[in-house]
């Protein structure tokens, strides 16, 4: 084994650590090559202490969790090194043994609530399951402690949905349910692997509040896995920064935050959005970008105002409103409609960034879709560079598409994975006969010049390509009909921070150089006030409040803009010590009978431009 | 598992409604009989002798009914339920003395009304038995006293006493046949050795020893037919004892069996001719000397030797030489030298292709009969095709008469040639599926009807043979043996050369 | 659920006309005249007359159609061209053999085939593993025809522990229940194993493994549990199959079942029975995919009776 | 963002995960699929089986030692001997010769069949899956009808109508496949149209009919091939099962069902009649099967196997 020579946490003096790991090394088998996926890894967890492992995709943060409470699988990983929990070596337990730590003195949380719970059996029965196989007690027993477990966690009425299935649950809900479930056989060790990722921010400020309330309550410890920096600040007494399988820093969470030192560290905060750091500000700014290797600053050009106010709007919606059928009964009747989104109205103008976000299920997305008519709207207009889009026919429709272009969440599914990239980029090109095949070909290399990747990568395939690579190339891919609106549903939400930060630097680049005007879908507060002109807040279909960027989030009105601001984590420290008071609730839904009819709305309007929706 | 018991709830809904039906009870079958045990290729359609059109049926039904009449071994007629019999001076009608003391299974005394009621109901419109015209040629019956019944003719008809033995005209209990066909089958009332005793279709079916049989009775209790298509199971089942008799063991396995302990074969030469039909309307079968050539191009010899393994029996008249009266006429020689010959004078020095149509499965190896005359052939320069549709098509193409060149059987019923030679010789023939037109042929066959002299018939008969055996309309190749197989200990199964199977005697010693 | 039931019952409906309709249009496309089989082929002009105009055939088509559908509506399904037996008659005691032989061979085979699914899932990769699946592989690479007539001479003819054919005693059906039943168990094994492989990477196996539970309980209860509703659909379908396909080793065994008599009655022209027996099959076959679909339902919660 | 894979200098292990922005070099997708077909323990002795039988029915009539319909009846039912080494059949002809013949059959009846079945199913669910609504619906029901008849009855009734001919069960064995391509890639194309890349297609204003072609068709084909692989199995089993019950290949065709279904009567007296046929269509078939396993793992791991 190697003498280590990562950074340590500094021994605690007063109370031995409940984990202690010492050159933790796993390897994963892939073609019969053992390759280390995390390396020389060695850090305590203090009594009654939250530590954060922080890391982009790929870290290791996760193996290591995994590692620790060995749910690997045996045939394809293996792990070297000490996982000394409360005095015994968990590397040396036999399987049996190891069985019995798990659940009774460390139990876990993980990323996806939807799918960590069995979706057949009901949830009391999975929590009495990780009762009774640590300690014999009667069903009725069983029963009375995971109502006690479920009230713990503040779930509602939990005596009645004892035999209520997952499905049946909320995301956050099924959040709680597996912190019960791990907090049954009361632990002393609880390792919460990336819990809120999966859930909206109100919910996991939620969340992140049970977590600390229940720390408090139990005295237990939690190693927290997470990719946010803003929740690291929030949650964690110490901090182990990951990156490529090894620890580059440790240390208090101050510490990591305002005086770290490794360059990775300081590229990482230096991309974490910060709600609030544009005070003062009217223009987007641009992300600092720092050199993971130097940690040198890399210069950031101005922003210059693009906005054309005075000309007509590129895009101009009106009355909007989108629903969703449901339909039911012997003969699939309509019975009631999702109204997805309900009668909003806004315009975007030449060079702007107007920001719409919301929760999931707010029906941002959709009016996305809508806008380009992906998605069928029930009525409204929309008026795109001049064309009617509700009155066009096929053939037209086609055509208006060239203006409008859009960019998707996923970067690895968004291109599709058997066609060359080059191929992808040159096709909408042809597809609308703009030009010959070597003018396409031109036109493709340079866009993928400007958007930061090489023309002689126009061969290779999506699966060659890193989620970054990929979403230029979707980038590269829009402009290619030289549109006038790009329309960027939940666009950078999947990558990684550092990546998050360069393709929105590629964005305002872009804007800057083509007077793109963007519609700009996404539920992150912080990106989106680095990012927009503009802002609207959608809850229920509906939008709540829409103003400048300025003004929307220095003064936000509406109290479902307030909370959702107030959910954000703020990468700093020193605001951990806060907690925000949340109420238990979930977000409603937007289903309605057919006899409904929605209410007339009335916006008033703060200050220029800023409405705010009233009653 | 809910769904075991859901498909029960369902099998039991389905079955009830189902199977109770189905399951054909007529007298109760006594306990701890041993059966002797009969494996059949195919199972019996009917019980009703009237709605009989095969022989796997046909040998089912004249177990418990008797006609009128019927062949010894020797293939003369003998009185079964008549016991003697005149005809009128002008030949027009016959008087038949019934045996008396008979009684029906079903209790009914068996009288001249029966005979009457049978006639009729086989003649009757409404009935629409499938054989109808096998009573074609009576015109009316009459009951003369309980003991005596007269048939008129409506032309003098000397094969009438044949025809009386053909199974359709057995005769059947007036009570229980104003039912017909399925619905008499359940209780069917013949006067046989045997009754039924119960029939599963499609499986099994028991008959029972009549105890109040007129004649010697039955000497097994009873006889059960088990359903068992193929050829290789009911073999093995011989060998392995699980069955006393079978049928239709295949001829491959003759030799095998021979050589088996405990097992014996039966074979009897039959009536059933197998023969190669040409069909004259069609080139170059309208030239006689092709029509030659292809005789002298068949060996029928190493058929019968190859792919018969010698079961059956050579000769060339389209009627079986076990037939009483039927002329003994050798097959065509193979020559095939003569046979390129003659396809040379005839304009086909290179020969020709023909579609040859086949039967498979219907006849022993008629497949491989087939292929080994597709062989033959294309040694004399004819390039042969193969067809062989199912047999429903097959017949439905043979009575429109359009398939050049066809492998077909010709059974007979009664062992008397009128029947068959006039559906498949004259030229209004409904089985003359190759357009055979000859005058003098339907000449005789007319004048051999009333013809009531036997030898004299009987030479109308053979040149009506000779005739169309020189006009070659057809290749005959051989005449099919019937091969049974039996258990070492059965005693007095009777195969008939009519195909037909007599249990009355069989019994497992 | 009885929304669930009734509409899906309701969906039933045009299937089976539309089912009606083709096995109709197909059997009278068939060549080859009913009469002249009845009759027998050298009968005469007369006789095939007389028999066409007793059975019907000399109604035009839309006639027959309509007659036929008219006795269906009252539960006649009319009577066979060949014995003049109901065809309820005809066909209920087929039916049954072929239910009693399907129902058996789905049971063997879904046994065999979720035992070794299990086993090769939870020791996957390994010697057993690559064992199965090669045994499986040839399972259903075998003709069913070439399958039963090994297995007959093997076990009939040269250990002659089983009878032949025939079905008498329960021991009749054990060859054609191994032959129907093991590709039906192969193909059960590998739906069972791939399904529970999938099953046992779900983000709630290790839940329950980060719970402590013995392995026993994580593959037996979690695992195996969620990994049988996607194998109740794969046996609901094979049910289906076995009883349509049951045909050829119905030949084999000379077993009586439905598939020999379709066969038979095709070659016989028994439209009756053609008609009636490939209606009864169909329903039995869509019944079989609802009875699977409850099952589903009832298996996994998360499928609501919508 | 550039690489560095190592900021703690002496670690002897090199870089771990498949780093953010890192670009592997273009690998050609055969090899891709031939590394992952290697995976299975099965897949290249299937794919050398399916090779061999292919060799030897592309140069059946010059290897094969006699003339495969010459028959000789005065040498019938011989056993394997030097000059008849597979023995000779009950007219004598030769077997070796007759199942090399009979290999390109079989290979013709599985190829022959599946792509008639794909060119007619797997357009029609793609149209269906893609254009959805009432298309769909009235698509899926004749679907749904023509999977209500009973599996390899469905083929037997057509060719009854069409007549018995090798040609002809491979038609019927093409119809009765089409509904489960038809379904398949339906179901495929399903969820393909979801992804986003289909979605960025239609915003980019591309025809309905190139996003078919050029998208979704290439996404889903790899789950076809997985099938038809299957269904090439499947449909030499059925083609020599109709074969076998004297519906498909007619005589004198070394079709090796055919051939089987004639040699069942000599099977007691001379076993070589059938083992050796019989043999053939296992082992082909089994070749496929071992082949389409490892395609299957190598295309697309999560396929519902049928």
């Amino acid at each position: 084994m190697n003498q280590t020579q990562s950074p340590t946490l500094p021994i605690q003096e007063a109370e031995s650590p409940i984990l202690s790991v010492r050159n933790l090394t796993t390897s994963f088998r892939s073609d019969d090559v053992w390759k280390p996926v995390v390396r020389n890894l060695s850090f305590d967890v203090p009594p009654r202490k939250t530590v954060a492992i922080v890391g982009e995709s790929g870290s290791g943060k996760s193996v290591t969790s995994l590692s620790i409470m060995r749910l690997l699988p045996k045939r394809s990983s293996y792990i070297e090194g000490q996982i000394n929990l409360g005095g015994q070596d968990l590397h040396t337990l036999s399987d049996d043994e190891m069985r019995r730590v798990r659940g009774r003195d460390v139990s876990m949380i993980f990323q996806e609530p939807m799918t960590s719970l069995n979706p057949i059996f009901p949830i009391g029965k999975q929590i009495a399951e990780a009762l009774t196989v640590h300690k014999p007690l009667s069903r009725s027993e069983a029963r009375a402690e995971v109502i006690r477990l479920l009230d713990k966690v503040r779930i509602p009425n939990a005596a009645s949905r004892f035999d209520e299935y997952p499905h049946q649950f909320s995301g956050g809900m099924r959040q709680r349910v597996m912190i019960a479930m791990a907090l049954a056989s009361k632990p002393k060790l609880l390792i919460a692997d990336e819990p809120t990722t999966a859930l909206d921010v109100t919910i996991q400020g939620q969340i992140l509040d049970l977590i600390k309330t229940l720390q408090d309550e139990d005295g237990m410890s939690v190693l927290f896995i997470t990719h946010d920096m803003g929740v690291v600040a929030e949650i964690a007494d110490e901090c182990i920064v990951m990156f490529r399988g090894e620890a580059v820093e440790m240390g208090p969470t101050e510490n990591i935050f305002l005086r770290g030192k490794h360059p990775y560290t300081r590229a990482l905060l230096s991309a974490v959005p910060k709600l609030g750091s544009m005070t003062g500000r009217s223009l987007p700014l641009r992300f600092p970008i720092v050199d993971v290797l130097t940690g040198d600053m890399q210069p950031q050009r101005d922003v210059i105002d693009t906005v054309a106010q005075t000309k007509s709007p590129v895009l101009s919606v009106k009355n909007l409103t989108a629903r969703f059928d449901i339909h039911s009964g012997i003969f699939s009747r309509k019975t009631a409609a999702v109204h997805a989104v309900e009668n909003i109205s806004f315009d975007l103008f030449e060079g702007e960034t107007l920001s719409i976000v919301g929760e999931s299920g707010c029906g941002k997305s959709t009016t996305g879709r809508s806008v380009t008519r992906l998605i069928e709207p029930v009525k409204g207009s929309i008026v795109i560079d001049g064309h009617d889009v509700m009155a066009l026919n096929r053939p037209a429709l086609r055509r208006m598409r060239r203006s409008i272009q859009m960019v998707f969440q996923d970067p690895f599914a968004s291109l599709n994975p058997r066609m060359a990239i080059g191929t992808a980029v040159m096709e909408p090109y042809l597809e609308h006969g703009l030009g010959s095949r070597r003018q396409a070909q031109e036109k493709a290399a340079d866009l993928l010049e400007k958007v930061g990747l090489k023309a002689d990568m126009m061969r290779r395939f999506a699966h060659e390509f890193s989620g970054g690579q990929r979403q230029r190339i979707a980038v590269a891919r829009a402009l290619m009909l030289d549109p006038k609106v790009i329309v960027a549903d939940e666009a950078v939400s999947a990558l990684d921070v550092s990546i998050k930060a360069q393709v929105c630097n590629l964005l305002l680049d872009l804007q800057q150089s083509l007077n793109l005007a963007y519609l700009f879908i996404s539920h992150d507060m912080a990106v989106v006030e680095r990012i927009s002109h503009r802002v609207a807040v959608m809850y229920l279909g509906e939008i709540v409040e829409v103003g400048p960027r300025a003004a929307v989030f220095e003064n936000p009105q509406h109290p479902y803009t307030r909370k959702l601001m107030s959910a954000v984590p703020i990468p700093d420290p020193s605001r951990r010590t806060l907690k925000r008071e949340l109420s238990v609730d979930e977000l409603r839904s937007p289903i309605r009978s057919l006899k409904y009819v929605p209410p007339v709305r009335e916006y008033r309007e703060i200050s220029t431009g800023h409405l705010v929706l009233l009653n | 598992m809910p769904t075991s018991r859901l498909f029960r709830r369902l099998g039991v809904l389905v079955g009830t409604g189902l199977v109770s039906a189905s399951l054909w009870t007529a007298p109760v079958l006594a306990q701890n009989i041993k059966p002797l045990r009969y494996a059949t290729g195919t199972d019996a359609q009917t019980l009703d002798p009237q709605f009989v059109t095969d022989i796997p049926t046909a040998r089912v039904v004249t177990q418990i009914h008797e006609t009128l009449i019927y062949p010894n071994s020797a293939g003369e007629m003998v009185g079964v339920l008549a016991e003697s019999w005149d005809v009128s001076e002008d030949k027009l009608s016959w008087t038949f003395h019934l045996r008396k003391g008979i009684k029906f299974h079903d209790g009914t005394p068996f009288n001249a009304a029966a005979v009457k009621f049978t006639f009729d109901r086989i003649m009757a419109k409404e009935t629409a038995a499938p054989r109808a015209s096998s009573a074609a040629a009576i015109d009316s019956v009459e009951v003369k006293d309980e003991h005596t019944v007269i048939i008129k003719t409506k032309s003098p008809y000397a094969p009438l006493l044949a025809q009386l033995s053909a199974y359709n005209l057995a005769i059947i209990s007036p009570s229980a046949g104003v039912k017909l066909n399925n619905e008499y089958s359940r209780a069917p009332a013949g006067t046989g050795p045997f009754k039924l005793g119960k029939w599963t279709p499609g499986e099994k079916l028991t008959i029972i020893r009549n105890d109040e049989y007129w004649g010697k009775k039955a000497a097994s209790a009873a006889v059960e037919f088990t359903v068992v298509p193929e050829d290789s199971a009911r073999v093995l089942m011989l060998m392995s004892g699980e069955a006393d008799v079978v049928s239709n063991v295949p001829p491959i396995m003759v030799n095998r069996l021979k050589g088996a302990p405990g097992v014996k074969i039966v074979e009897q030469t039959g009536y059933r001719t197998i023969y190669v039909g040409l069909n004259l309307d069609t080139k170059p079968f309208d030239d006689l000397k092709v029509r030659q050539a292809i005789a002298h191009a068949i060996d029928t010899k190493l058929l019968l030797s190859g792919v018969m393994n010698n079961i059956g029996t050579a000769g060339g008249g389209l009627e079986s030489t076990v037939i009483p009266g039927s002329a003994k006429i050798a097959p065509y020689p193979y020559n095939p030298e003569l046979s390129k010959k003659l396809l040379a004078e005839a304009g086909y020095p290179n020969g020709f292709t023909i579609d040859f149509y086949i039967t498979t499965g219907r006849y022993i190896n008629d497949k491989q009969l087939g292929e080994a005359i597709q062989a033959q052939l294309a040694k004399v320069g004819i390039k042969v095709n193969l067809q062989s549709p199912e047999f429903g098509a097959y017949s439905a193409m043979l009575r429109q008469k359009k398939i050049p060149m066809f492998l077909l059987g010709k059974g007979s019923p009664t062992g008397d040639p009128d029947f068959t030679l006039t559906i498949n010789v004259h030229s209004e023939g409904t089985g003359n599926y190759g357009n055979y037109r000859n005058d003098k042929v339907d000449r005789l066959l007319t004048e051999q009807r009333s013809t009531v002299e036997v030898a004299k018939r009987n030479e109308q008969l053979r040149q009506v043979l000779q005739q169309s055996y020189d006009d070659v309309p057809w290749i005959v190749l051989f005449y099919e043996n019937q091969i049974f197989g039996e258990r070492e200990n059965v005693r007095g199964v009777e195969v008939l050369p009519n195909e037909n199977v007599l249990f009355v005697n069989a019994k497992v010693e | 659920m009885i929304t669930f039931l009734a509409r899906r019952l309701s969906q039933l409906v045009p299937v089976l006309v539309g089912v009606s309709v083709i096995v109709f249009l197909m059997i009278h496309l068939i060549p080859g005249d009913p009469a002249v089989l009845v009759a027998g082929i050298d009968a005469t002009k007369e006789d095939v007359a007389a028999v066409r105009q007793s059975l019907g055939l000399d109604k035009p088509l839309v006639m027959q159609y309509g007659e036929f559908v008219g006795r269906v509506a009252t539960g006649d399904f009319g009577k066979s061209f060949r014995t003049g037996r109901p065809v309820s008659e005809e066909i209920g005691v087929r039916y049954w053999n072929t239910m009693i032989l399907g129902l058996s061979a789905v049971v063997f085979g879904t046994l065999l085939g979720v035992i070794t699914g299990i086993l090769t899932a939870v020791y996957r990769n390994g010697w057993f593993d690559s064992s199965i699946l090669a045994v499986s592989l040839l399972g259903i690479s075998i003709p069913s025809f070439f399958l039963g007539i090994s297995l007959m001479l093997l076990f009939s003819v040269y250990l002659g522990w089983l009878p032949l054919t025939g079905m008498d005693s329960w021991k009749n059906l054990i060859l054609p229940t191994l032959t129907l039943g093991i590709p039906n168990a192969a193909i059960i094994s590998r739906i069972t194993r791939s399904s529970l492989v999938e099953v046992l990477n779900q983000d709630y196996v290790r839940t329950a493994r980060a719970k402590g539970l013995k392995e026993s309980v994580v593959v037996g209860h979690h695992g195996v549990r969620n990994a049988l509703i996607p194998v109740v659909t794969v046996v609901g379908l094979q049910m289906g199959y076995l009883l349509g396909g049951a045909v050829v080793t119905e030949t084999v065994f000379a077993w009586p079942g439905i598939g020999r008599l379709i066969v038979q009655s095709i070659a016989a022209r028994d439209f009756p029975v053609v008609q009636a027996s490939v209606l009864l099959l169909a329903l039995t076959f869509v019944m079989i995919n609802l009875l699977t679909d409850v099952l589903y339902r009832i298996l996994d919660p998360r499928i609501k009776f919508k | 963002m550039s690489s560095n894979a190592n900021l703690m200098s002496g670690n002897p292990r090199p870089a771990p995960v498949a780093v953010e922005e890192a670009s592997r070099p273009a690998s050609s997708r055969i090899r891709q699929i031939l590394k992952q077909m290697r995976k299975s323990k099965f897949a290249l002795p299937g794919g050398a089986i399916v090779l061999i039988f292919i060799i030897l029915a592309i140069l059946a009539p010059w290897i094969a030692p006699h003339d495969p319909y010459a028959n000789d009846l005065m040498a019938m039912l011989l056993p394997p001997s030097a000059e008849h080494p597979f023995g000779t059949d009950e007219l004598g002809r030769d077997i070796l010769s007759r199942v090399l013949v009979g290999a390109r059959l079989s290979l013709v009846e599985g190829l022959f069949s599946v792509s008639l079945a794909m060119l007619i199913g797997v357009p029609t669910g793609m149209i269906s899956g893609y254009v959805g609504g009432r298309t769909d619906t009235v698509i899926m029901r004749i679907i749904d009808v023509m999977l209500a008849f009973p599996g390899v009855l469905l083929a037997i009734v057509i060719v009854s109508i069409l007549g018995p001919s090798l040609v002809n069960a491979m038609i019927a064995v093409a119809i009765y496949t089409v509904p489960i391509f038809a379904r398949l890639a339906r179901g495929s194309t399903l969820s393909v149209k979801e992804e986003p890349y289909i979605e960025a297609c239609q915003s980019a204003g591309m025809r309905h009919s190139r996003i078919l072609l050029r998208h979704i068709f290439p996404n889903i084909a790899s789950t076809l091939w997985v099938m038809a692989a299957l269904r090439v199995a499947l449909a030499i089993l059925t083609a020599s099962s109709l074969s076998f019950l004297g519906l498909g290949a007619q005589a004198p065709s070394p079709e090796w069902g055919a051939m089987l279904a004639a040699g069942r009567n000599y099977m007691l007296v001379a076993p070589h009649v059938v083992i050796f046929p019989g043999g053939a269509i296992v082992l082909l078939v089994l070749g496929i099967n071992l082949f389409q396993d490892g395609l299957r793992l190598a295309l697309d791991p999560k396929m519902a196997e049928r």
